[in-house]
């Protein structure tokens, strides 16, 4: 897919609670096309502290607005930054970058999100749907306060939630959610991003019940165009880029 | 019309601008943002006699105004770099150099031996100075013995235009320099990364993999500067320099300094179109000063 | 209750937080700003025999994350440190270091046997790093050999605690850090700055009047962090780390590495209050990680 | 005088022409006594560019509404992005620092300002007439439209203007105006601040006059508090810090 270097305009920017906020970004040339978990490496404007560009998962596309949405967490000073941007000031971005999730080849498809990992889940949905796949989606979230753009999920798909206090869906890690134990437990595909340790767990129970899964991976990144090599991630055919050879692998391709 | 036109020893370059080993790929991961025909030249990255995976994760870690990097010369050989990337990248209309990078004498001139028969690479960088693989590159670089051995012994199989490429990471740069033109070195590039580290006080464990890795950036300019304008007054053959250059002052500085060309390697990274935007930069900076050749510019810093 | 205090080879410091030679002035300076008597100690500017005017004019430069200097060790001269400044700095109750420069070995010791006799001065830090006059300082820094010569001849006059200062202008950093010990160094401090240009391009010449000059600050700070993990593997007195240290993070990184302490240098310049914000933030960190006793931490990296 | 690191409220940011705009600022504590071309190290904010703080003069003080006044020309990044603060921000600065502008002993006060040297003018003249020295300015600039604050200066003292197209005042440069050449040029004491060629020449017609003569100098400037040493001017007592022992200097210190 053909990358782009493209400034795109704040339409606003909307913090949703102390660590996370949104993006919309009108795109100054129309938009190419968007695969889902595929990322934009974001320049931080004039900051002190961050040198590098970061990543950043593509949350939501409307092409008919030509619009991207950004869902992030404030982890450090780059993204602290982005967070004070106002409507109206210029972003630049090289997108779209990486793989994708691929689509699914049957129905009843499992998507996982846990963290910040719930950011490419919209998107994801959405565009499943689009192929007219319905998804399940399996959230997880430290509390009821924390859980992110409820009504924008519920619209693609059907919604589950853990909160580790149980203060809402049901209590605990997504990993503790009675679907994983419940006899019905049929999904073909299981998609999932979040925390490695996370990943790894659901991993290991997609292999136990062969169930087809692939994962959508973090890395610190420096170019995010498969330049520097700086990315890697182990597999069983050697180091591959998560930036270019992911950030999706099929759980297969991972030495986990 | 500004000439932007360099004789690099013989070899021509349609400007000044190149692009560093090891932070542009094969070229290729470019193509969206920039055309490759436009750049002087680009250096592929480190190529060694086998294949290698480097270094493990994690790689690379943000310094102020920097970067520090531990690949390790990820690479899939000389061989695969012959059958498999050449062909894909031979018809560009620029110059293409390979960087090769070896842990013993013999890797280096198998290496250059192999790249020496592919038509379309008129020119190697010998790597005389990677600080991250713990058998080589860097040892070489840091002792005039070492590094004459090396570069006689690729000299004698290799028949274009070598260029070698120092460490900053010694004393005294000047010899090593000299050292590389006694033994037959057309050209030298400098600087590779300085050799640093950093550690993520929250888990109290190095950033990097390997502890220690390779610093490149702005925050080297200034050490950058300073060797290419060192080693301009003892050396004859020309001089590419980089380190840091983010911008087309940068790149001016080196030339004043004493760099024949320069090479663009971490702010790829931030801005995949840079080289193109140095190149018109360079030119609008002639047009500016009433230069008419940028040959004028090299090594052309003012010591009233 | 966090404790901070270091015993640094018998040199009882309050905390590790002292600053660095030349960005410190005598201390007072910085009085309208942080209480002195809070530092683990402080570092007097370079001090030579004789009076010296320093170099010409412009002598500063800013760079990425950084900045170059070229003072050139400007001072009245020991002789009127001792007469006209120590008398109204003797009684600050920190630790004062006298930073000894020269250009002969005969300098460094007819200044260390002075400054041997005044009494509230428990140690010199022996610079022979300084790249910034012509005839020496770095000189001695850059050869153990150099190096060896003159820390003896000042080892057999000077009777207190000694801590050499060493120069990172160097291939191999630890074999000079080892010569230093053999030869009686009580400790270590590096680094000192790196040898850095940085030309105008507008006029096109150096914006130094001495064309190169001393880069500091954050941009060295990966080469600072490398350099104190090395010395600290083959020296067994206690290193004094510094290098670009703006933040506690910063700090703790080099306590992490290996060092028993820190200077603070290019970050006074912009906040002149950061030692003391350094000394608490030290404490909280240690709070927040459960940490006692800062010594807990130094050398604390975890190479799983 | 003891100096202070303080934090300041940005009241306004009024940009006057292309090159120059103002910033007021609201001093968090009291101010304490500022001297005539006495400056402030400011700290940029969060800059990718400007690592060392910058040195202003201070343009004029309000201690009854606790605010001071910057006249600022964009000069490169540091000042480009003080220009474009918004009301409100924070700043943080080191102040006040340097020497100053010594009391006039006698009437018959001419001050000179060209180009930015015009800043610490306004204040200077102020304080003067506080003192009861009714000062004459004359003041240089490119041409009418790049004039700064005229309503301003013309209440603290008689103005004459340069400007080097001639659309203003006398056609030249400050040196080029009647007052030099006028038979009644009986001025007692010379205060100028500008380019370092003007001030020379300022210097040596003072000289030829045998009249008192201080200037203000500009230097580069890492701390601005005497640590460094690196912004030295040569005297006829050897180097002296522009930010301690300047930035005035009286011309006879001068070895020019
Ligand atoms: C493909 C991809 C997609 C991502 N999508 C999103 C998203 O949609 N929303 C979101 O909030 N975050 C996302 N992230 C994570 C995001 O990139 C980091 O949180 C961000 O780079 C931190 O930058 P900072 O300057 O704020 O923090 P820093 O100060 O740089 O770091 C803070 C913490 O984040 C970690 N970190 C820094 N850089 C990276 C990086 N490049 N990748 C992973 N961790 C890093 C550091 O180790 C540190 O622990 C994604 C990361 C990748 C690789
Ligand atoms: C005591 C003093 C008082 C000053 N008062 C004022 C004032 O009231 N208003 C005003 O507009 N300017 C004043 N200046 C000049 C002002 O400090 C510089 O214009 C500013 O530092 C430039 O910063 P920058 O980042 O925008 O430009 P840079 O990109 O740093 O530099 C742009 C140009 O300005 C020059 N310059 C950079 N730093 C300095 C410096 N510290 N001193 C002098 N020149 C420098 C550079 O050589 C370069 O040519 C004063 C300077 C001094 C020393
Ligand atoms: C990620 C990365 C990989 C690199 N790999 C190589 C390499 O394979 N061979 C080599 O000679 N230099 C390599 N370098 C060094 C660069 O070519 C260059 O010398 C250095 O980065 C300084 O230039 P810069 O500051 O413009 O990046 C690498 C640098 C980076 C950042
Ligand atoms: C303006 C300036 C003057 C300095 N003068 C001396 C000196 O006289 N003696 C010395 O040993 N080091 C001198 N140094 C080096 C510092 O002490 C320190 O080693 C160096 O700046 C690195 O630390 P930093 O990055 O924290 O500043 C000077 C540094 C600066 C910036
Ligand atoms: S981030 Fe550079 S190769 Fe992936
Ligand atoms: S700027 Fe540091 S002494 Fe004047």
């Amino acid at each position: 897919m053909k990358k782009y270097i493209q400034d795109f305009e704040i339409v606003y920017n909307l913090r949703l609670n102390k660590d996370y906020f949104i993006l919309k970004l009108l795109c100054q040339e129309e938009l190419p096309t968007i695969l889902p978990a595929q990322f934009a490496e974001i320049k931080i404007p004039d900051s002190a502290s961050t040198f590098l560009r970061r990543p950043i998962s593509i949350h939501d596309v409307n092409y008919e607005k030509n619009t991207i949405t950004l869902l992030i967490r404030i982890a450090g000073n780059g993204t602290e930054k982005l967070s004070g941007l106002r409507a109206g000031k210029t972003l630049n971005l090289i997108f779209p970058l990486g793989n994708s999730f691929s689509l699914p080849i049957m129905d009843k498809v499992l998507l996982i999100g846990g963290g910040c990992g719930v950011a490419p889940m919209l998107y994801t949905a959405k565009y499943f749907m689009q192929f007219g796949f319905m998804p399940t989606l399996l959230l997880g979230y430290r509390d009821k306060e924390s859980i992110l753009r409820k009504e924008k999920f519920g619209k693609y798909g059907n919604v589950f939630y853990t909160t580790e206090d149980g203060s809402f869906g049901e209590k605990g890690t997504v990993l503790d959610h009675s679907l994983f134990s419940s006899e019905s437990f049929n999904f073909k595909k299981i998609y999932a991003c979040g925390p490695e340790a996370m990943l790894k767990n659901i991993a290991s129970r997609a292999k136990s019940k062969s169930i087809d899964c692939e994962v959508s991976l973090e890395n610190t990144m420096a170019c995010g165009i498969g330049a520097c090599l700086c990315c890697v991630q182990d597999t069983t055919t050697g180091h591959k880029c998560v930036c270019t050879e992911g950030p999706v692998f099929n759980i297969k391709e991972l030495i986990w | 019309m500004v000439n932007l036109e360099i004789d690099f020893n013989g070899l021509k370059l349609k400007n000044p601008v190149l692009t560093a080993s090891g932070t542009f790929g094969y070229g290729t991961e470019f193509k969206d943002f920039i055309n490759l025909n436009n750049l002087g030249g680009f250096i592929v990255k480190g190529t060694t006699l086998k294949h290698r995976e480097g270094n493990p994760y994690p790689r690379m870690a943000e310094t102020p105004s920097g970067m520090l990097n531990a690949v390790g010369l990820q690479n899939k050989g000389v061989d695969v770099f012959c059958k498999n990337i050449y062909p894909s990248i031979k018809d560009y209309k620029t110059n293409i150099f390979v960087n090769v990078s070896g842990s013993t004498i013999d890797d280096y001139v198998k290496t250059a031996e192999i790249i020496n028969e592919l038509e379309n690479i008129p020119a190697i960088e010998l790597n005389i100075s990677c600080p991250n693989v713990k058998e080589g590159g860097m040892a070489f670089g840091t002792s005039c013995n070492a590094a004459a051995e090396v570069i006689k012994a690729v000299r004698k199989v290799y028949t274009k235009h070598l260029m070698v490429k120092l460490s900053p990471n010694v004393t005294d740069i000047a010899s090593i320099a000299k050292t590389a033109e006694d033994n037959g070195a057309d050209s030298i590039s400098l600087i590779n990364t300085l050799l640093g580290m950093a550690i993520d006080v929250k888990t109290r464990k190095p950033k990097l993999s390997t502890i220690t890795g390779g610093l490149s950036g702005p925050a080297i300019k200034p050490i950058a500067i300073r060797m290419v304008w060192q080693v301009s007054k003892v050396v004859k053959i020309p001089i590419c320099g980089l380190g840091g250059i983010m911008t087309t002052e940068d790149a001016i500085e080196f030339l004043l300094a004493g760099a024949s060309c320069v090479q663009i390697g971490t702010a790829n990274f931030i801005e995949p179109d840079i080289t193109e935007r140095i190149i018109k930069g360079l030119e609008v900076y002639c047009k500016k000063n009433g230069i008419r050749d940028i040959k004028e510019i090299v090594g052309g810093l003012k010591l009233s």
